[in-house]
């Protein structure tokens, strides 16, 4: 199916034969949109403060954050849906502050699809066409095109209402890119659909933005979302950006205790350096932990003995039972949570602190009050200093 | 779902109700049925038993000018009345759910307040006030004051369907091309429909059936059916009264039903096919 | 969240509503505070400029027989419309909302069909039924009329509030040990409480306010405040009818507002503290 | 603070100072409560065809099933809040088809909580108290105790309204326990949560229910609640029973395609018996798949060559690359989802068929287009017969 369109639907570069397009010789290392010291305010309430960002043609950016991080409204200021208080928005290098929406040339995805109730599939998606003033028959050819393209063919004359949910989603993609917009703006698209739909429409949404070589923005607060789907992630909170990276270096090395905890929900473990390798930055570092049990952790750099470090270590970092290796701390379940391939483990380590541990099974599921082993590899945990960020 | 009271508790409930409720429906309709077979009775004296079938009380009405005139009258302003008002409600509820502007807060309970403040008061106002500027009455002045008598119910009617409208479909135009008139029209506009043709409907009924301020507003020598009626009555109750309350019940009831109708046959059409909810 | 129209685009729509809105308002409030002005106007002739404060007028209409007895009769009507409609509407939607019945589906539409149904066409059937049956109109009839006309409105209301509050609410007082009546009472009733409260100012307004249904259908010799005004009217515009209509005011656009207050105040009470909306 | 509450909220047996508890020899193994061919029929529509069910005293029970499988009409018929067409209802051993909900005694808790919003946090758990009659200040102390266990002590005060969605389920719960019901129902009381609250309130719930010892049905669509929480689960489809085990029992050896799938969404390939070892019956049997290769299972009996069956293989039970045994495929990769502990891989394995693995990331994440080897332990799959069943 995804072979059956033509060119028109993978524009590389996504700017030709569009009518902002700008053609030149800096294009190709332009970014396709540029964040330029961003605040935006609603009268005392600042949303976003100072926010910068810069996105390559071609990739796909999620902005990941709890709600009310500003992430949603960070994606409005680009579509021209909210106004920025300070800073600059470039699209393709074109400053957009005062350009309305109806003349961004970008495409938006909605949270509740936010398809035309009253109007067939085929008007839906031909309504961005119309509007730039394509031919009929042309517009018959590309609305076909992306509709083969998100798997629903010959759906034209279908109601939205007699679609399900993630094909109303489908279709709401379908509008969105077949006028090749130069970015394409996902508002949480997957949180109004059931866990398996969602699923199938990341891995869709994903193939569709790869094979078209659009620019995509995707918001969510859905952590494995962002680790799936993404080339970059930026992990706000509270207005600001805490840390910007590809998934894996956001996930095996957060800046922040936010980051640590946001993705993943690691384990952190208040610790005191009692003895460092003096001679070897990346060497070993002994820390005991305010649990009262003593580990060996990796640090970056050399650290003074009695230093306050916290300890992080996700879940599926530790092994638990017979897998655990030599760095160890030992405890007893209080509570497990089978899983099915694998289970969590929540263990007392003393000293009042619990840890989490999701370990794939090995024959028997270890249940609640048995004593247990954990350990972790010692350059399987990143450490935050007082202020909570990351010793590199 | 099967409803929670199945046993015997929750009968005596509904049981209650049915009767209250038929007392006020018979209350309510056996006059108008009266009325309606009435209408036909062959006997001078109204009343039962009906001693035949006859149109002659009709073909009275259409012979008497004073009852043409006061339904071509009544007609004509209820008329003015739905278009005039369906404009301003539409824009008025476009720019109260839509815009945010200093003093919305205010005009939002304004449009309240007047579906509140009686007829009675309205009418005498309203004399008051052009006995106060020393103005005549004028039909000008009767139609200003059925829209404005029509016009917070069609404000309400279509603000409520307004709120329903999200804005993300508005959104989703602009992001796709479409300047904010073209939004509005090709999708505000459409969704916005039944609520148009309901509020239009009832401006036209709120107006035909008007009596107390058409009673107080008119100019001298001007009848709408209401007042027709009403000093037809101070003669005697005769058929010819039945011939008009009937004629009163079609254009009044039937117009608005058939309006209904029409409505909901075009909203089921474009919901046909939309996934049921789930069954348990 | 700002207006999405706030650049030079949005105004114009905005601009237009407001003039409108105001023209609208105008002509709706100038009568009113035409009216209660100039019921404190010293001079013997109605309108501007007033030549001086003064209760007289007010100091008239206590002495007037006539208007008292009418004021007494509105006021009693309309009491006992407010707490019949309430008790009819309150159960109705009850059973409407809760039950499922044979002919459950009827009895919505039935329930909607009054309110379409024009006060001229149910007075005149009124009229026509006890002639066709030889009884004479009393008072009861005309409390009955004004249940009959006010009933729809409050069952409309109450159906509105008992939809909002969901089943479960029930099922949870009864899963734990109430029986039915004991949940409705301790459950459901206080939730519908606002709706109760609405209803009732509603009929009382309804009915103080009733001009047309009152002409057919009062007994011989019986005022109420509004045909009592008319009545008036036909002798002359006096600054009395100034006074009279500004009492109306105070009547029927004052207990509704307070009431409005109270039940808003009462709400904001329970609601204090509930988690605020998202602020993106 | 779950020690400081008294063994008031803690009666095993269940049966102990209730109203309705019937005193005998026989209490002891009857069941809690016991389904006798029930069937639920709403008009034409059957909801619910011929189920059995006894529950022990004591144990928790999930019912599971996608939505409009008849979990939720089973729940709500043990409540009284739907009539059954036919069959019997014992609770503790009494019939209760003719008893009205609120002379049950049971618990219910909602997934709308449904906490009552005109009346405080205290007057809501006290209600159950107060129509059995409890006297004041031992209604304020049972009051207090359970707020106690659910971790909100000194919230009498408050409205619902002031209070997180979390917090009002855990009033809820406490409004549904304290007064001892012989049975708790849970209806999907975690989906209307947030995701990280969620897991919270899981390991909160079954928490609660052990130190109760209350008998337990929650009905869920969500297989890690299921798995996580239960004692037994049932799965459910369009009414009728297709499983009952331990989760364990249910997730390693599912007796029907659709447990298979719905439980962990497995991998289901079909094949042909291609050699079999006559001799063993648990020998190991050697399957050529319809996408082309050819891999070793392990069957419970001996099957002919040429018998047609499914394999059914979880993600989780496939390794990649290095770590594959010596039970090989080998595919390519279509698509590729970082989750940060581990990553899905979609690969086609040839034959228009592909197989989902879920693996541990160990060192490198492996591309889409990359070629990949899987593989899988014989005894690591089960194998469905023709119509769907579990061979065994």
């Amino acid at each position: 199916m995804p072979d059956s369109h033509d060119t028109t639907l993978s524009p590389r570069p996504v700017s030709a034969g569009t009518p902002a397009a700008v053609s030149g010789a800096a294009e190709a290392n332009r970014p396709a949109v540029e964040f330029r010291n961003i605040d935006i305010a609603y009268g005392k309430f600042v949303a976003v403060r100072d926010f910068s960002l810069s996105i390559h043609k071609g990739s796909f950016v999620t902005l990941l954050g709890p709600s009310g991080c500003g992430k949603t409204t960070i994606l409005r200021s680009i579509a021209g849906l909210v106004d920025i208080s300070s800073g600059q928005i470039m699209i393709d290098g074109r400053r957009v502050d005062d350009v309305p929406i109806y003349k961004r040339n970008i495409g938006l995805v909605f949270q509740s699809y936010a398809l035309f109730p009253h109007k067939s599939v085929f008007d839906n998606v031909a309504f961005g066409l119309k509007y730039r003033n394509v031919p009929k028959p042309e517009i018959a050819r590309k609305v076909r095109q992306a509709l083969e393209m998100v798997r629903l063919p010959g759906s034209e004359k279908k109601l939205p209402s007699q679609l399900s949910g993630g094909q109303q989603q489908r279709i709401a993609l379908a509008r969105a890119i077949v006028f090749q917009p130069q970015v394409l703006l996902l508002d949480e698209p997957l949180s109004a659909l059931d866990a398996n739909m969602r699923e199938e429409m990341r891995v869709e949404i994903k193939k569709i933005q790869k094979e078209t070589g659009i620019t995509a923005i995707f918001v969510t607060h859905d952590q494995e979302e962002a680790l799936s789907m993404s080339d970059r992630i930026v992990v706000m909170n509270a207005g600001a950006v805490e840390q910007i990276g590809a998934p894996e270096e956001v996930y095996e090395t957060p800046a922040t205790a936010f980051v640590a905890d946001f993705l993943g929900k690691a384990n952190m473990l208040a610790a005191t350096v009692s003895k460092s390798d003096v001679t070897r930055s990346g060497g070993p570092t002994t820390v005991a932990l305010a649990a009262g049990q003593t580990v060996d952790v990796k640090s970056p750099r050399r650290l003074a003995p009695g230093c306050k470090v916290t300890v992080v270590v996700r879940p599926q970092k530790l092994s638990v039972g017979a897998a655990a290796g030599s760095n160890r701390l030992s405890g007893r379940v209080v509570s497990t949570s089978y899983l099915g391939g694998s289970a969590i483990y929540e263990i007392d380590i003393g000293g009042k602190t619990s840890v989490r541990a999701n370990a794939p099974i090995n024959g028997r599921v270890i249940r609640e009050g048995e004593a247990i082993e954990i350990g972790f590899d010692p350059g399987g945990c990143v450490l935050l200093d007082e202020s909570g960020r990351r010793i590199s | 779902m099967k409803p929670a009271g199945r046993k015997e508790e929750g009968r005596w409930a509904w049981r209650l109700t049915g009767f209250i409720t038929l007392c006020v429906y018979i209350f309510m309709f056996a006059p108008i049925l009266a009325t309606v077979i009435l209408s036909f009775n062959a006997s001078m004296f109204g009343g039962f038993p009906m001693t035949g079938f006859s149109l002659q009380w009709y073909g009275k009405l259409m012979a008497n000018e004073a009852v043409l005139a006061a339904f071509r009258t009544s007609l004509w302003i209820a008329l003015v009345t739905a278009a005039a008002t369906t404009a301003i409600g539409v824009v008025t509820a476009f720019a109260l759910v839509r815009f945010e502007f200093p003093g919305k807060q205010a005009l939002s309970t304004l449009v309240i307040l007047p579906a509140l403040v009686p007829e009675t008061i309205l009418g005498v106002g309203l004399l008051v006030l052009i006995k106060a500027v020393d103005q005549p009455r004028t039909m000008l002045l009767l139609v200003l004051g059925h829209i404005l008598l029509a016009v917070p119910y069609v404000v309400l009617i279509t603000q409520a369907r307004m709120v329903g409208i999200r804005r993300v479909y508005e959104e989703a135009a602009l992001s796709l091309g479409a300047p904010r008139l073209s939004s509005f029209r090709e999708i505000t506009l459409p969704l916005l429909v039944p609520a148009v043709v309901a509020g239009a409907l009832l401006a036209f009924t709120i107006s035909f059936d008007n009596t107390s301020a058409s009673l107080f507003w008119r100019p001298a020598g001007v009848e709408t059916m209401p007042t027709q009626i009403l000093s037809m009555l101070k003669i005697s109750i005769s058929p010819e009264i039945n011939a008009l309350g009937t004629v009163m019940i079609v254009v009044t009831v039937g117009i608005p039903l058939i309006g209904g109708a029409i409505l909901q046959s075009l909203t089921k059409f474009r919901r046909r096919g939309e996934p049921k909810e789930e069954a348990q």
